[in-house]
């Protein structure tokens, strides 16, 4: 026991095969038990996955690693040497660097600003940012990191967002790194960015802990894997010794199905048509530039593209959200006026459904019950009460409805809604979008952040939405996604739709090249083996 | 160890602001025992000026009228995200609406006069209140800077009214004509001899009823959802196609005719004319009776009591132990809100082990519920 | 307007605009860290009376001074601990302390001074004089500049000096220090701060410290510079006016200056327009000139300024464990 | 006993409140015999406070401000045995005693001190609270200045619209400083507590300003040319000596003018090397000459207005 912080960050020479150990560790929220007796061995020099669904505990596992949470019980050996991690400096201390699920990053700070929070060695801010600088660069050189040091966070990609967070943890000269779900927000090629910087970490001698909920990237870059359940430590398993129908049991507690399954589209009278939109974003910067598109009932139709390229621009714009600079969206024959700000009422009027991207920011209001998001956007129709009034009852009774229908856990529609798993408020939004039998219905990230049980239950919802004649247009930065549930994909680039593909021929190289800008022919040729 | 077992829902409403408000009064007492006189009478003398016989309850209730409309005023504005702290100019303007109709009216019955009134009132009261609403909806002005200029505008806006406009030559008081009978609020006194003289009147069922309405409108009508759902999550409400500008108009105009209804019980129920500075900063008080009453109508109806009883007690205090001064009450009042407003978290960790470790049930309670939770 | 009109308005606004201008920067450092404060009159009102007792039972504008600072800070620790370390609201607590300051200045005014709250009047050396900066001799010459430094930028009291002196040393500490670096950087996301371990609380005690020590300055500005001696509320609602000035200048100091220097100039331009009769309109009534200011800020606000977005995390007390 | 209702300023507001209370204190020390106060906090206790400390029986109740008459009207009928006293309105009741003072005529003599005294032909005034009984000050104080000096240049200003202009020493200060900017050198501050800060400026400036009420010259020597005097105290101490006992009480309204000393200007060791021979010599004329009714003072009460 050694509750003196060490001096320096560098650990000398390793005086255990472990990195990491956790025994017994024990963490309660209130009357939630997160972590129950957990058993965790992390080897050195390799990357170790950790899975499980939602709510899990495996964000609060790491957290008590990672000195954010203090564990009611259980010890935490670290180099061998057991350790007891009051706070987050002192984990930095021992060189554990942790880049969260949800940012932790100031936004109208500079990247530089962001590395240097917390570790500036002198009273003055000019040295350190100079020293950062320097550091950086060397940093980037090494891992192939690269990231402007002086753009603001709030400008840039969430992939270059989470380079800085790996930056702020380097920087700090971290031995273990923690990544939880790292890729949630990733294009594919970002996401490939980010694991050759983790396998250059793991050659170096450095330790790597990976929460993520795609079983393909577990099975790519982990040395080994630990799944957990219901806050339990199920079993930990040599990555090359497992497959993943094996791992997805043993987080779900039954079979799951990992691939789509879903029969030719039959495309029939168009439902949605885009016509030469324009939209500009809260500052005046034209992010749309010219796009037209239609869907037709019966397809889906995806939208693939690097984040920040206008998507959410134009989701926004064609839900009602946001007025467009010029152009016109028709739904069902209906054209509609978007300005304003409630055009999402008229957009929903017109029979149109829209899961947003974020949900905790826009789909839901996480401090509301959650019969109470139930009704979000629909409130005013006439079966949620007559006249000025809501039907309190009626709303319930529709919640109660949906959360049966979508499976949602727990089954209680009076719960707070910040207290239902990201999983489990996707379904929400879900339930709610699709219950109201829409002729069109916009998806933005279906999946994002949801475990692997609740991924294939909504894209079953989605493609059973298909079949029923309605037309989807799907927004992902998945491709896999994209490519297994579309049947048309276009691909945006600065606010263009630069290409379209077909899933069936198109490969993911050639639609990767064409999100880059490189256009559709050039990429063709290129991806060309 | 750091799990923690909330407290039971009564300790929580019942017991922890029982304990707070104690120890505001055991800080007060120091206050009280600095001027040399005995702090246990002075708490003595409050409690039975405020509700001890039928006049003191009688301005207790008076004094939580106007409390009752300026904290729902803030609530209302609070529930769609907005921070109105102009509630003292609201109130004020809508002593012109008041006046007028009430003067124009009082040779008929007050049957008639005080409806109109009310709407007189609500109009200009809303109005003021319409001016920042639409400023920050339009414009995006901070709500906050515009009301507090607001209330300045509205100061400076009701002297020129009263002593130019509505004072009668006659008068040497800066004060508008008095109303006829037939343009006064009923007092309660009227109906129950057991008010004495005290000025309450049949504002406080209007007061009262405005509970109610706030109630039924925040929680049980569309309008209400979509205050809750802007003030929540203004993403959340846009998304939902609610007009956020719209609806910040609204809230701000209901808060204002709300704050407005303070006019009906100063102009017409006590002062029977409208006099410089009738509000008296009651717009402030109900910023603090909304805050402590959680902008729940029911926390406000008791909040507004309390500070009700505290500015009665408090004038009991006044007349009975001479030492006392008008700003010792205040110092009371404040000491109130610092300790069941602010601090109201002291002695939470203290109670919630206590209840650990008195309540086995309460300890077996915790583990089950977990496992429940956890294995669902 | 002659010139000398014009003078004497623009030294007036830099006298008026002093204690605006120290209030705001006391919010900007104690809400760029996350804790909204419409506290600032009830500090202010403390440390104008603590100032004003002080120096008058010791004779000395100094240890007047030192006493309206620590009585602010310590009226700002007592906010603080509430709003911080208890988690209450924010507002709950500011409004409390306005209250309590409103009361207690009076009833400890009274109980020692017996002059119902008043102080007795100041003697010389309870007071501060205006200061004559060098050169004003020198440069009476030149026209225009001369008079302008001799009459506007001279002869102040040293508060005025110090006020202003504090809009580059806050812009220094926030954009160019490690404290202003965690300091903004707390207002607009704690829990990045916790994680990059540096305690959210403790940054934002240091930051009220500051605001307690700044609003202390202010309110001994009232009573021992620009008045002699303390009198019943003597803030008059300035704490508001710098706070709606803060938002006005989106919290930044130089464009806070800025704002208290054009509060401080209506106000001025106010008291000389009174009995003015303006071509055209005649005769205005003196409340529509007193509610000029007011006016012309939300004008401003509405016609010029548009959004103003407060630091993030402001007003919401740090809780660790969501 | 007797009481005291002393109006919303406070009873410390260096204005006609303190003096009603330095009134019932001269009483106390005087007679050795104990009296009732009470400061409003606000409108609606106006009657409370009437109606508690007549059924306590004191007697007489002496009230000080221009906003009883509402409360007065309603409670005094209730109370035929208890004798009213109030001062600054007129209640017609048979047990009310309305004292009014001329504020006109002593800020006539105040105005002539002042346009005498001037150099520059500029004379300031600075009220309190824009009010009617506050113009009545000006007013008189203008037509004092004009009689002296008929080219004299008079600037009017107050520092605010609510009753916190009776305690704003700050703006006070501040608009006294803007008057002597423009030249003026002699400043009425009739602002209760805001006067203060007028004085202040004036004795900073090296100007002279005039006191209000209670006599103030001493709080500047050699800058505080005179005061107006409004001798509220006199009234109160009478008050509480006359009007308890039937007797001597006498109600209806009672004008308290220049010749029962209701109101005057001050001259003692403060000020009286400021005040030549003949400017006292001037004014006293001016004082007889009102008492005498051969010079009008016009009275802003009359017509709302101050025709110059
Ligand atoms: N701060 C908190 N307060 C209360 N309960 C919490 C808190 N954080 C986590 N929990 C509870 O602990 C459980 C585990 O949460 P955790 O965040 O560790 O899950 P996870 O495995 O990371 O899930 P996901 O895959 O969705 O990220 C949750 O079910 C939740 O009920
Ligand atoms: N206040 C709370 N009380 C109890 N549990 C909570 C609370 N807030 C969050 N949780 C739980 O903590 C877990 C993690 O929450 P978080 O917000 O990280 O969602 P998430 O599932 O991780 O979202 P994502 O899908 O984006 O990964 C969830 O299982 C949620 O149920
Ligand atoms: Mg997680
Ligand atoms: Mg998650």
């Amino acid at each position: 026991m050694n509750p003196q912080r060490p001096k320096t960050a560098a650990a000398p020479a390793p005086a255990s095969r472990w990195a990491i150990e956790l025994e017994k560790i024990n963490k309660r929220f209130g009357a939630v038990h997160a972590n129950k007796d957990i058993d965790l061995k992390v080897e050195r020099g390799t990357i170790h996955g950790i899975v499980g669904e939602n709510g899990a505990g495996k964000s609060t596992l790491m957290s008590i690693l990672y000195g954010f949470y203090t564990a009611d019980s259980g010890t935490i050996k670290v180099d061998g040497t057991e350790r007891h991690i009051t706070d987050s400096r002192h984990a930095l201390a021992l060189g554990i660097g942790m880049v969260h699920q949800h940012f932790m990053l100031v936004e109208n700070f500079t990247v530089l600003e962001n590395v240097v929070l917390g570790a500036e060695d002198s009273a003055l801010i000019a040295p350190s940012l100079k020293r950062a600088r320097a550091e950086l660069e060397r940093i980037e050189d090494e891992y192939n990191l690269v990231v402007d040091p002086d753009a603001v966070i709030e400008d840039i990609s969430v992939g270059q967002q989470q380079r800085v967070e790996i930056l702020k943890a380097l920087y700090r000269g971290a031995q273990t790194l923690i990544l939880d779900e790292p890729t949630g927000v990733l294009t594919p090629k970002e996401a490939d960015d980010l694991f050759r910087v983790l396998e250059t970490l793991r050659d170096q001698g450095k330790t790597v802990i990976l929460i993520t909920h795609k079983l393909r990237e577990i099975m790519a870059i982990t040395d080994s894997v630990s799944v957990m359940r219901q806050g339990e430590m199920v079993k930990t398993l040599t990555t090359s010794e497992t497959n993943p129908e094996e791992i997805a049991e043993l987080m779900v507690g039954r079979r799951v199905l990992l691939r789509v399954d879903k029969g030719p589209a039959n495309p029939g009278k168009t439902l949605l048509e885009v016509k030469n939109l324009v939209v500009a974003d809260d500052l005046g910067v034209v992010r749309v530039k010219d796009v037209s598109l239609s869907v037709r009932a019966g397809e889906i139709v995806g939208i693939a593209g690097v984040s920040g390229n206008g998507q959410s621009e134009l989701l926004e714009s064609v839900t009602g959200m946001r007025d467009q600079r010029s152009g016109t969206v028709v739904v069902n024959g209906r054209e509609l006026s978007l300005k304003g700000d409630d055009g999402a009422a008229r957009a929903r009027a017109a029979g149109l459904a829209h899961v947003p991207e974020d949900r905790q920011h826009m789909g839901l209001v996480t401090t509301f019950e959650e019969w109470e998001n139930a009704i979000l956007g629909y409130q005013d129709a006439p079966e949620y009460g007559g006249g000025p009034f809501l039907d309190i009852e009626a709303a319930r009774r529709k919640a109660a409805e949906q959360i049966k229908r979508f499976d949602v856990r727990p089954a209680n529609n009076r719960l707070k809604t910040a207290n239902f798993s990201g999983g489990n408020q996707q379904k929400i939004v879900l339930a709610r979008e699709m219950g109201r039998d829409p002729d069109v219905l916009i998806v933005g990230q279906p999946t994002r952040g949801v475990d692997i049980g609740a991924i294939e239950f909504i894209h079953n919802q989605i493609i059973a939405m298909r079949d029923a004649g309605k037309a989807i247009l799907l927004v992902s930065v998945e491709l896999d996604e994209i490519r297994s549930l579309a049947d048309r994909i276009l691909v945006m680039f600065d606010g263009q739709i630069v290409g379209e593909a077909d899933p069936a021929t198109a490969s993911e190289g050639e639609i990767g090249l064409m999100m880059a800008g490189i256009s559709q022919s050039a990429a063709a040729l290129e991806a060309r083996p | 160890m750091s799990a923690r077992t909330p407290l039971p829902r009564w300790a929580d409403i019942v017991l922890l602001p029982l304990l707070n408000l104690a120890l505001a009064f055991l800080v007060s007492g120091l206050v009280v025992l600095m001027v040399g006189e005995n702090p246990l009478h002075a708490v003595q003398v409050i409690i039975y000026g405020a509700f001890g016989y039928g006049d003191g309850f009688g301005y207790t209730l008076y004094y939580a009228t106007n409390f009752i409309f300026t904290g729902l005023a803030f609530a209302v504005a609070a529930h769609a995200g907005l921070f109105n702290i102009g509630g003292d100019g609201q109130a004020y303007v809508a002593g012109l609406g008041a006046i007028v109709i009430a003067l124009a009216l009082d040779q008929t019955h007050w049957l008639l006069a005080m409806p109109a009134a009310m709407i007189g009132a609500a109009l200009v009261g809303g109005f003021w209140a319409f001016i920042p609403g639409y400023l920050q909806a339009k414009r995006g002005s901070h709500v906050v800077i515009t009301t507090i200029m607001f209330n300045f505008i509205a100061a400076a806006l009701m002297v020129y009214m009263i002593n130019r406009v509505l004072k009668p030559a006659t008068t040497m008081a800066p004060e508008s004509a008095t109303l006829a009978v037939g343009g006064r609020v009923p007092q309660l006194r009227q109906f129950f001899s057991f008010f004495g003289y005290s000025p309450v009147n049949l504002s406080i069922v209007v007061a009262l009823l405005a509970l109610v309405f706030v109630y039924v409108l925040v929680w049980h009508t569309k309008l209400g959802y979509a205050l809750r759902t802007l003030g929540q999550n203004p993403s959340a409400s846009r998304y939902a196609g609610m007009s956020n500008s719209r609806l910040i108009m609204i809230a701000m105009t209901i808060s204002g005719a709300l704050a407005g209804m303070v006019a009906i019980n100063e102009v017409m129920g006590v002062q029977n004319r409208l006099v410089l500075d009738f509000v008296a900063g009651s717009g402030f008080v109900g910023i603090a009776v909304a805050l402590m009453g959680r902008n729940h109508p029911v926390g406000i109806l008791f909040a507004a009591l309390l500070f009700g009883a505290l500015y009665q007690g408090g004038q009991e205090l006044q007349f009975v132990i001479p030492g006392v001064t008008r700003e010792m009450i205040v110092v009371i009042q404040a000491l109130v809100i610092l300790f069941t407003g602010a601090m109201e978290g002291l002695f939470r960790p203290a109670l919630e082990r206590t209840f650990m470790l008195f309540s086995p049930e309460q300890k077996a309670r915790a583990v089950s519920v977990s496992t429940a939770e956890s294995e669902s | 307007m002659d010139f000398q009109v014009i003078l004497s308005i623009l030294d007036a606004t830099l006298r008026l605009s002093t204690p605006l201008l120290l209030a705001c920067l006391a919010g900007l450092y104690s809400e760029r860290a996350g804790v909204f404060d419409i506290g600032l009159e009830g500090k202010m009102l403390a440390a104008a009376f603590a100032a004003a007792a002080v120096a008058a039972v010791y004779g000395s504008m100094w240890l007047g001074l030192l006493a309206g600072m620590a009585v602010s800070l310590g009226t700002t620790l007592l906010q603080g601990v509430a709003a911080i370390t208890l988690r209450g609201n924010q507002l709950i607590a500011a409004v409390a302390i306005n209250m309590l300051a409103a009361g207690l200045t009076t009833f400890l005014g009274q109980t020692w001074f017996g002059q119902g709250g008043r102080t007795p009047a100041l003697g010389p050396n309870g007071r501060f004089a205006p200061i004559e900066l060098p050169f004003v001799a020198e440069l009476s010459g030149i026209p225009i500049l001369g008079p302008l430094y001799a009459e506007v930028i001279s002869g102040h009291y040293l508060l005025v000096y110090i006020a202003f002196i504090m809009v580059p040393v806050t812009w220094f500490v926030l954009f160019r220090t490690r404290f202003g670096l965690r300091l903004r950087a707390v207002g607009e996301n704690p829990k990045a701060v916790d994680t990059a371990g540096i305690s959210v609380n403790r940054m934002r005690y240091q930051a009220i410290i500051i605001t307690g020590l700044l609003a202390g300055i202010a309110g001994a500005y009232f009573s021992i510079a620009q008045g002699s001696g303390f009198g019943n509320n003597m803030t008059a609602g300035k704490g508001y006016i710098a706070l709606a000035a803060l938002i006005f200048a989106k919290w930044k100091p130089v464009p806070a200056m800025f704002t208290c220097l054009l509060f401080g100039f209506l106000d001025a331009l106010q008291i000389r327009l009174q009995s003015a009769r303006l071509p055209l309109i005649g005769e205005v009534p003196v409340q529509a000139i007193q509610a000029l200011p007011y006016i012309l800020t939300v004008i401003l606000l509405a016609g010029f300024i548009g959004k103003a977005v407060g630091p993030k995390a402001g007003g919401v007390p740090y809780v660790k464990e969501r | 006993d007797p009481a005291v209702i002393y109006d919303l300023g406070g009873k410390f507001d260096k204005s006609f409140n303190e003096a009603a209370y330095n009134g019932a204190e001269a009483w106390k020390a005087e007679t050795g015999g104990n009296y009732l106060d009470f400061e409003l906090q606000n409108d609606a206790q106006r009657e409370q406070a009437l109606r508690r400390f007549a059924s306590q029986g004191a007697n007489p109740i002496v009230m000080a401000g221009f906003s009883w008459n509402a409360a007065l009207e309603a409670v005094a009928p209730e109370f035929a045995d208890t004798n009213f006293v109030v001062i600054d309105t007129v209640v017609d009741q048979p047990n009310v005693q309305s004292i009014m003072f001329d504020e006109h005529t002593g800020s006539f003599l105040v105005g002539a001190l002042a346009a005498m005294k001037s150099e520059t032909g500029r004379v300031g005034f600075v009220g309190g609270m824009d009010v009617p009984l506050i113009h009545r000050f000006y007013c008189g104080y203008a037509y004092g200045a004009r009689q002296v000096n008929p080219d004299v240049e008079l600037t009017e200003n107050y520092t605010g619209t609510t009753p916190a202009a009776w305690n704003d020493p700050v703006t006070a200060g501040e608009l006294a400083k803007a008057q002597i900017d423009n030249g003026v050198d002699v400043i009425f501050a009739a602002a209760g507590g805001s006067g203060l800060g007028v004085l202040q400026a004036a004795a900073d400036a090296g100007k002279f300003s005039i006191g209000v009420d209670s006599n103030q010259n001493y709080l500047h020597p050699g800058s505080v040319l005179t005061s107006m005097l409004k001798r509220v105290d006199n009234a109160v101490h009478t008050a509480f000596n006359e009007a308890g006992d039937d007797a001597t009480f006498k109600p209806g309204r009672i004008d308290l003018g220049l010749a029962d000393e209701g109101v005057d200007y001050a001259l003692d060791e403060h000020n009286q090397d400021l005040i030549t021979d003949e400017m006292q010599v001037q004014v006293d004329e001016l004082k007889q000459g009102i008492i005498a009714g051969e010079i009008e003072v016009h009275d802003y009460y009359t017509d709302n207005a101050c025709p110059l």
